[in-house]
């Protein structure tokens, strides 16, 4: 026989390191740095813009709809339901918000626009849970299906009405606007002074407070709240096991059909709300087309968001803030940001560099090289460029950190009681 | 086996001279309510029916159709009998010309676009960067920190001609004046021409940045625009019709200096009136500030208080007419 | 087939019936997984289940536990017949059940995890907390309840497993193969655990193939065979041996002890194998054997220790991080897998339907899996679909495949004639060593001796194989060498010709270590626990 | 096996036949509910199918999803979700028409080239899809979403004026392509138009893909990774470069979808481009099920209701609304999947029942000839 092998009997594993976790201090110490990093290029670059209490009011507005959306991504999928008919829901939202809206108040109009939303999720539900069918597969054929639906029952429900068409509904009365008094006026005072990060941190809690609609205060509520059903109670616990590993779920007798029901409806709920407030917040009358394929772009801040409701707001709140800039006069506020992107480049580097990864961080010099002198040599950017900056900046974070991403395990899975073995 | 183009024939209107089923209006995408100039369109059709009884009906396209499509459209509607056939959109330049060869009978009308030469096409084109001078003379003119905005809906040559025509009559006042210049999105898809919100946010912005007076040419996403600029009392300019009449916009009049308007349902009036009456109209049809086809409305009486202003706008106005100016169209 | 008669006393009757379960039959599309099965549980016993792999034991448990629906038979909790419709309904009725594989939800932390549907009893927060550390210190589990379980180890699981069933207050406890992937001081723990739940008056139903266990542990035991009961023996009259012929139906043939056919011809040499896990620790390290023409290399071990590593890093679906691996002189550690396949690697997986087959695939197209450039199944670039299809043909023929034909899908067919599908395929490219991980699992006896025949048959003409599997009987019995991996090491070896599947047992666990000499005790370098005195045999 | 042949075939058919009728009745229960009649609409559109001339529009547009939705369905055949494919073929196209018009070869130089331009652009577009997914784990889906978006700014980019841009008129084009690189359609006469020279494309590759896929090593492996990632794995495929390479491929193939128009009708890349077909393109391969054959007629019918809908405009006594296609459109691609589930679950059963009554059929005959100690219990496990 062969030798004996060398033979030690070794202590018990040591537990595997867990994952990476940022703590709370951690991350506010990220926020403030960033927030350091901006003020710094809008001193530079004197793109006040960039930090405005305008700016940040809008970024805000903008944000609600793709983090309302985000939000429904995230309660379908953390029951293992993928939903990317989240697009199709709130096309339902925005069309049944603006007719409920438009005869019966804004209100009643939030209402039918989250019911509409739900009647779609009732749909996927039935297709996914039920039927087991591909959730992609369901999801496009919801979001074909609702546009059709959408333009069907605006001819019979806009058209011929006053200010109404086939396109649009009629007009639907606002929600209406709110400050916090007296604090609104001090921040945008301060935010005027273009201080250095005093009016930064300024701007960014004013936008917050300024110009509200009840409604965003709301979706802005939804997220913790979001964040306490899903991980405080029990009834988000069975949620989210569904989504984990559903047959554990049904071997301790949650009904996990039930839960994904649940679920995917409250999830078009959210997607309705998000297409709501378009119709009604944003616009105030139903469009054709007045999505513009927000659905797709709140799944992928959730999926930027790592499937956590903050993560998501997050990832709402840089869509919003891309988006705002874009719109909100674009092409120098986007050029300043080159100078930005050049700095985290170089912060990058150091940060390789200490990790001792010297080929990354020589590229990322480089490339934080090329950013600068692209920043230097140019007084505006191509507005197309400003045009693409959202999804460049989630495609550019998605590369570099989707690797720590983690889905419910069980998502997109099918299910089938007593598959279980 | 058969063409569609021949079972349908029939149910002509015999009114005097004029034989024909009708105006048949053929809109671009955003088709009736975009509130810009398929609605227009659409009320010079409603115009004609009314004075003529002519009748006719109107077709919307579908998402993403190519221009077979097109001309299948255009082509059915002359094989039908529709008379006059007219093409809301420059998008229908070469369906027109297709049809028109085989129709000859039949009067095509094509709007925002000159490209089709045919004995029976009327091109009905406008001269929107003169009205737009005129908006960029005005905004100057009344502006008090010097510095005006231009909010475009979607990024196509049609809205570089309102942007250009602006920049330059502004900057005819006084070239220190700034001009700030947004185009809300890359494609009508994303929605530039139908975005009040979007609209809303890019005026905010340039109020931010200092202008006091905001000229859009955005479809529906200018009544964002107008409605900011009354939030924060800046001066707004409409566009396309006279908006301080509309009644959408009833709210927020006092703060709309003026409109550049586009004289688009006067254009298809005219053109069903001529065919209606037999001496059907041909070739280009501009419509410029000479033939009053566009124009700088002054409903507010407000505008018309500040003298200074109406003075330059008018001179501007001269000198185009005049040739003294010519505007750049991009 | 021949009937066996219970060779027991029946069952006494001073205690009172905590369950019974009459004339369950349970069908699943082409397989009868229970049929007219009988079973009586009595109060604070330990009743043991014992039947083949695919017996219908599993099955049985999930019926009595709410989670599957019985075609036909009552159940009976506590004299009262209930029927249940969902495993909510079987916990209201005190029964709780420890499956034979994990359930459990990976991200989320132990106290989610046992919470889990029963949240009502003390929330889901501090107070939960609190008695899950009360259970835990009470029976010693030792559980942490804000670790998140896909951080713990496979023991720590089956504790959480336990811990889940506890706190929920069952009377009645099913435990499913609990003790598969525990250490003897383990199951020692958990079986006083056990005893002290019966004298508490709880009944546990307990599932294992260890019958040494079964016997030490049990008060009673009932034995299916083909998803049928065909008897009840007590624990206290019967051998080891006897009840695996109940078991099988059978006589047991003698093991047999095969002439050697090794060569001195190295085919397959590791040296100092290396693999780490994400965050640097080693799944294996220091792995160093060969196996040489006509030997078979067995490896025992406890799940979890290092086999499927090994495996992947043979077949080239992981990188060793350190270490070579040499073919017949040649070294192909850093080769893709294709070209470890088409140099002559033949693979058996140890989970046929996730890395063997295509099972919504007939069988031909299975047939061209793992061996698609090769021939008969292709021309250069293109599929040679005929001769796939008439290859398969005699693979069908000749591995005795039980097919209706070969464009039915693979998923149709039973465990055992898709193992045989694969076996088949695997041999039909001659082969120069071969992985055969659990090569007869979940296979019936018929089919498993045909195996056991092509692996020894292939040996002879000089294939060099890789044996895992967690049949000890298997390894002893084929294989020319045995080594035991523990923990990422191999930890000892042993002659198959003298070593007691007890002597390996206790390497298996760390406990020994070195040559395994059948003469000699464990070397010790710890304390050598008493191993479970009688296996199967 | 003929039996399993056939049913198979009638497994293959049952599927979209229930669909249709389920999503027929179900828009007729639209109709109905909206006041309208629920069997006119199909009459008119019906009609239209008898028109030549709707049939060249029919084909043509057809030809346009087929290719599109085989650059979908190759995604899908190895669990890949392109739903990118919009933006690359429109990307493709519109650098193909720049190519197109700046580059003079001979023709049979400039067809291959402007072929072959297409497919690089649109695998390029794709690719970078592909590798974000390869290299850093990014999900293809969001990865294409957001790329869609950024071709879209790209292409405007690229077609302004101070780039490639020609204005004409109030359109913008890529300037007219030189006509060496334009493909003649088959003219069926003024009253019914040309069917594109490429339709053969759309054929070629239609047949192509089913030969790659069936026939070939590589087409072996790529199934395998759809269906079983891990068991593809096992066999040898290395899954990240058939994650690329399929990446690649549904991108190349996915760039020449907008051809047939651009090099037989436009000629140019403009404003009126048609968007959207990658969208349309992915309910089409659901619908054929991913074969060639069935995406055939799956974009025939897709075609087919948006070629025959504008009818409903010219119903009298009043139009009926054209998104009633839309509508089915919906409802056709959701009845599918839930009818192609429920049929493949029922098929299955039927199989495994079929399989375990012969096998138990066998064994009786087998016990009927030798009884005890026969074959199969002769030996025995050595537990
Ligand atoms: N969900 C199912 N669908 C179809 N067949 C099934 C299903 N579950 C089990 N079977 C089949 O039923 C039979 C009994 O399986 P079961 O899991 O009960 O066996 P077991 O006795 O627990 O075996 P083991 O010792 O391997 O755990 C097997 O043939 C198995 O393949
Ligand atoms: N979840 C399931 N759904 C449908 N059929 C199943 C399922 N699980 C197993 N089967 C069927 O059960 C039969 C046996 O498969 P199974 O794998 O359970 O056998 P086994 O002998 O227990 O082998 P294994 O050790 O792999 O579990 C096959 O006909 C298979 O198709
Ligand atoms: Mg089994
Ligand atoms: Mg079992």
């Amino acid at each position: 026989m062969s030798t004996a092998t060398v033979a030690k009997t070794r202590p018990a594993k040591a537990a595997k390191p867990g994952r990476r976790r940022m703590s709370l201090p951690v991350v506010l110490l990220m926020i403030a740095g960033a927030i350091v990093l901006v003020s710094v290029v809008r001193m530079i670059t004197g793109a006040h813009g960039i930090t405005s209490t305008g700016q940040m009011s809008t970024a805000l507005r903008l944000a609600v709809p793709i983090g309302l959306a985000g939000l429904g991504g995230l309660w379908a999928e953390r029951a293992g339901v993928v939903n990317i008919g989240l697009e199709g829901m709130m096309i339902l939202g925005t069309w049944f918000g603006a007719w409920a809206g438009y005869q019966w108040g804004p209100w009643v109009g939030v209402a039918f626009g989250i019911i509409g939303g739900c009647l779609g999720g009732i749909l996927h539900a039935i297709a996914t849970v039920t039927f087991n069918v591909n959730h992609i597969v369901s999801g496009v054929a919801l979001n074909i299906l609702a546009l059709g639906m959408a333009r069907y029952l605006s001819k019979y429900a806009f058209e011929g009405v006053e200010q109404g068409s086939s396109k649009q509904s009629p007009p639907i009365e606002s929600l209406g606007t709110f400050d916090v008094p007296g604090l609104s006026e001090w921040l945008a005072t301060l935010n005027q002074k273009h201080w250095f990060v005093v009016s930064d941190v300024a701007g960014l809690l004013g936008g917050m407070i300024t110009n509200l609609s009840p409604l965003t205060v709301v979706a802005v509520a939804l997220v913790p709240l979001t964040w306490y059903v899903l991980w405080r109670t029990a009834f988000g616990l069975r949620l989210r096991s569904v989504g984990e590993n559903p047959v554990a779920a049904e071997s301790l007798g949650v009904n996990v059909y039930k839960y994904k029901y649940i679920a995917v409806i409250i999830s078009g709920g959210f997607a309705g709300m998000g297409g709501a407030f378009l119709s009604i917040v944003a616009s105030n009358v139903y469009l054709d087309g007045q999505t513009a394929g927000r659905g797709y772009i709140g799944l992928a801040a959730m999926i930027f968001g790592n499937w956590m409701p903050g993560g998501l707001a997050l990832g709402a709140g840089l869509f919003g803030y891309t988006d705002s800039l874009n719109l909100r006069g674009g092409t120098t506020n986007v050029h300043a940001l080159l100078l930005l992107v050049a700095l985290l480049l170089v912060v990058g580097t150091a940060y390789l560099v200490w990790r001792k990864r010297y080929l990354p961080a020589l590229v990322t010099a480089v490339i934080a090289a090329v950013m600068y002198l692209w920043y230097a040599n140019t007084n505006e950017v191509p507005s197309q460029l400003v045009a693409a900056s959202p999804y460049l900046v989630t495609l550019l974070v998605l590369a570099l950190s989707a690797q720590h991403l983690r889905m419910p395990k069980a998502d997109g899975l099918p299910y089938r009681k007593g598959q279980g073995g | 086996g058969e063409s569609s183009k021949s079972a349908n024939t029939g149910g002509d209107k015999e009114s005097g001279t004029y034989s024909g089923k009708g105006i048949g209006l053929a809109y671009d995408i955003g088709g009736e309510g975009d509130q810009s100039f398929n609605d227009a369109a659409h009320a010079g059709f409603v115009k004609a029916d009314k004075d003529f009884g002519i009748g006719g009906q109107t077709f919307e396209p579908a998402d993403g159709e190519s221009e077979a499509d097109k001309a299948q459209r255009i082509e059915n509607l002359a094989k039908q009998g529709y008379n006059p056939v007219i093409g809301v959109g420059y998008i229908y330049a070469p369906a027109i010309k297709e049809a028109a060869a085989k129709y000859p009978d039949t009067t095509f009308g094509i709007i925002d676009d000159e490209s089709v030469t045919a004995k029976n096409v009327a091109s009905l084109v406008f001269s929107e960067e003169q009205a737009s001078y005129l908006a960029g003379v005005a905004a100057a003119s009344a502006s008090k920190t010097d510095t005006v905005g231009f909010i475009g809906g979607v990024d196509i040559p049609l809205i570089h001609k309102f942007g250009a025509g602006f920049e330059q009559g502004a900057k005819s006042v006084d070239p220190k004046v700034k001009v700030i210049k947004k185009i809300l999105t890359s494609t009508a898809q994303e929605g530039g021409f139908s975005s009040p919100d979007k609209g809303r946010e890019a005026a905010n912005g340039q109020i931010e940045a200092g202008a006091d007076v905001l000229y859009h040419a955005a479809g529906l996403s200018g009544q964002g625009v107008i409605s900011e600029a009354a939030k924060n009392k800046v001066w707004a300019i409409g566009v396309d019709s006279d908006q301080y009449k509309q009644d959408a916009l009833k709210e927020y009049k006092d703060y709309i200096l003026g409109s550049a308007t586009k004289n688009v349902d006067g254009m298809v009036y005219e053109l069903a009136k001529s065919v209606h009456e037999g001496k059907p109209l041909s070739g280009t049809i501009r419509g410029d500030l000479k033939s009053n086809g566009v124009s700088f409305a002054d409903s507010n009486p407000k505008y018309k208080e500040m003298t200074e202003v109406v003075e330059a706008v008018e001179k501007a106005k001269k000198d185009i007419i005049d040739g003294k100016v010519t505007v750049k169209t991009s | 087939m021949c009937a066996i008669d219970a060779s027991s006393s029946p069952p006494q009757t001073e205690r009172a019936t905590a369950v019974e379960l009459a004339g369950i039959t349970k069908r699943f599309p082409g397989v009868v997984a229970n049929h007219d099965i009988r079973l009586r549980v009595q109060e604070g016993t330990v009743h043991a289940l014992v039947g083949e792999n695919g017996a219908g034991k599993s099955t049985l448990m999930k019926i009595l536990y709410g989670m599957q629906k019985p075609d036909e038979g009552t159940i009976t909790v506590g004299g009262e017949q209930v029927s249940f419709s969902s495993p909510a309904d079987a916990i209201a009725r005190g029964i709780g059940m420890v499956h034979q594989h994990f359930m459990l939800a990976d991200n989320l932390t132990v106290l989610e995890n046992v919470v889990l549907g029963s949240e009502k009893l003390h929330g889901i927060g501090g107070a939960a907390r609190r008695r899950i550390l009360e259970i835990s210190e009470r029976y010693g589990l030792g559980v942490r309840p804000d670790a998140l379980v896909e951080d713990l180890g496979v023991a720590d699981r089956q504790r959480v497993e336990i811990l889940k069933v506890l706190y929920r207050g069952a009377r009645i406890l099913i435990l499913d193969e609990p003790t598969a992937v525990l250490v003897p001081q383990e199951v020692d723990a958990l079986f006083d655990n056990l005893r002290e739940l019966t004298s508490e008056g709880l009944s546990v139903i307990f599932i294992s193939h260890k019958l040494g266990e079964v016997l030490s542990v049990a008060d009673d035991i009932t034995v299916i065979r083909r998803g049928t009961t065909v008897g009840t023996a007590d624990p206290k009259g019967i051998t080891a041996r006897k009840l695996a012929e109940m078991m099988v139906g059978s006589q047991l043939p003698t093991p047999e002890t095969a002439e050697s056919t090794v060569t001195d011809r190295p085919v397959l040499t590791v040296d100092s194998l290396r693999l780490e896990a994400e965050g640097g620790r080693a799944v294996l390290d220091d792995i160093t054997f060969t196996i040489h023409a006509g030997e078979v290399l067995g490896i025992a071990g406890v799940e979890g220790n290092g086999q499927t590593e090994l495996i992947d890093a043979l077949i080239g679906l992981r990188p060793a991080d350190s270490g070579t691996i040499t073919l017949e002189g040649e070294e192909i550690t850093s080769w893709a897998t294709r070209r470890r396949r088409e140099s002559g690697i033949g693979y058996i997986p140890e989970d046929r339907h996730r890395h063997g087959l295509l099972l919504d695939s007939p069988l031909w197209e299975n047939r061209i899996l793992g061996h698609v450039t090769e021939k008969p199944n292709a021309n250069g670039f293109l599929l040679n679909l005929k001769g796939a299809q008439e290859d398969t043909r005699r693979i069908v023929e000749q591995y005795d495949v039980r097919t209706p034909g070969i464009d039915v899908t693979v998923g149709s067919l039973s465990g055992g004639n898709q193992q045989k599908l694969i076996v088949g395929r695997e041999m039909s490219h001659a082969p120069r060593f071969l992985i055969a991980a659990h090569p007869t699992r979940g296979v019936d006896v018929g089919a498993q001796a045909a195996i056991w025949d092509v692996i020894r048959q292939a040996r002879r003409e000089g294939l060099a194989v890789l044996l895992i599997s967690a049949d000890l009987d298997e390894l002893i019995g084929l294989s020319d060498t045995l080594r035991v991996i523990y923990n990422g090491r191999l930890v000892a070896d042993a002659d198959p010709a003298s070593v007691t599947p007890e002597e390996l047992g206790s390497a298996m666990t760390g406990a020994a270590a070195g040559h395994l000499e059948h003469t000699e005790a464990p070397s010790a370098d710890s304390a050598a626990p008493v191993a479970p005195e009688d296996e199967a045999r | 096996m003929k039996k399993f042949d056939k049913e198979r075939l009638l497994l293959a058919v049952a599927g979209p036949v229930m669909a249709l009728v389920a999503a027929i009745l179900l828009t007729s229960v639209v109709l109905l509910a909206s006041g309208r009649n629920p069997i006119e609409p199909y009459v008119l559109m019906g009609e239209q199918l008898a028109f030549s001339d709707v049939q060249v529009l029919i084909v043509n547009q057809a030809s346009l999803y087929y290719i599109a939705a085989l650059a979908v369905a190759l995604g899908f055949r190895m669990n890949l979700f392109n739903i990118g494919v919009d933006g690359q073929y429109r990307l493709a196209a519109m650098v193909t028409a720049v190519v197109g018009a700046h580059v003079a070869l001979p023709a049979f130089l400039q067809v291959p080239l402007l072929l072959l331009v297409a497919v690089l652009t649109g695998a390029f577009w794709a690719g970078i899809a592909g590798v974000l997914k390869v290299t850093r784990g990014v999900s293809e889906v969001v990865a294409t979403i957001m790329l869609n978006s950024i071709a879209t700014a790209l292409i405007l980019y690229l077609t302004q004026k101070d780039t490639w841009g020609v204005p004409q008129g109030n359109n913008m084009t890529t300037g007219e392509m030189h006509p060496s690189g334009w493909i003649p359609g088959i003219d069926l006469g003024p009253d019914v138009g040309e069917v594109y020279g490429l339709i053969f494309l759309a054929v070629l590759l239609g047949v192509l893909y089913w030969l790659v896929l069936n026939r070939t090593r590589f087409g072996f492996d790529l199934r395998a990774s759809g269906q079983s990632p891990e068991a593809a794995a096992a066999s040898g495929v290395d899954a990240r470069r058939m994650t690329l390479m399929a990446m690649l491929i549904s991108g190349g193939v996915a760039g020449l979808s907008g051809l047939p128009l651009l090099l037989g009708d436009a000629h140019t890349y403009s404003l009126s481009f048609p968007a959207g077909l990658g969208f349309t393109a992915i309910g089409i391969a659901l619908l054929g099920r991913n074969h060639p054959g069935g995406i055939a007629f799956a974009a025939l019918l897709w075609a087919f209701l948006d070629k025959a809908s504008p009818a409903l405009d010219y119903a009298v006594p009043e139009p009926y609304e054209k998104e009633i296609a839309t509508i089915m459109q919906g409802l056709i691609v959701f009845a599918v999947v839930i009818s192609y589930e429920v049929v493949r679950v029922w098929g299955l059963r039927r199989q495994q029942k079929r399989v375990g009554e012969e096998l138990a059929a066998a064994a009786a005959a087998a016990a009927g000839k030798s009884d005890k100690g026969d074959k199969t219990e002769k030996e025995v496990a050595a537990r």
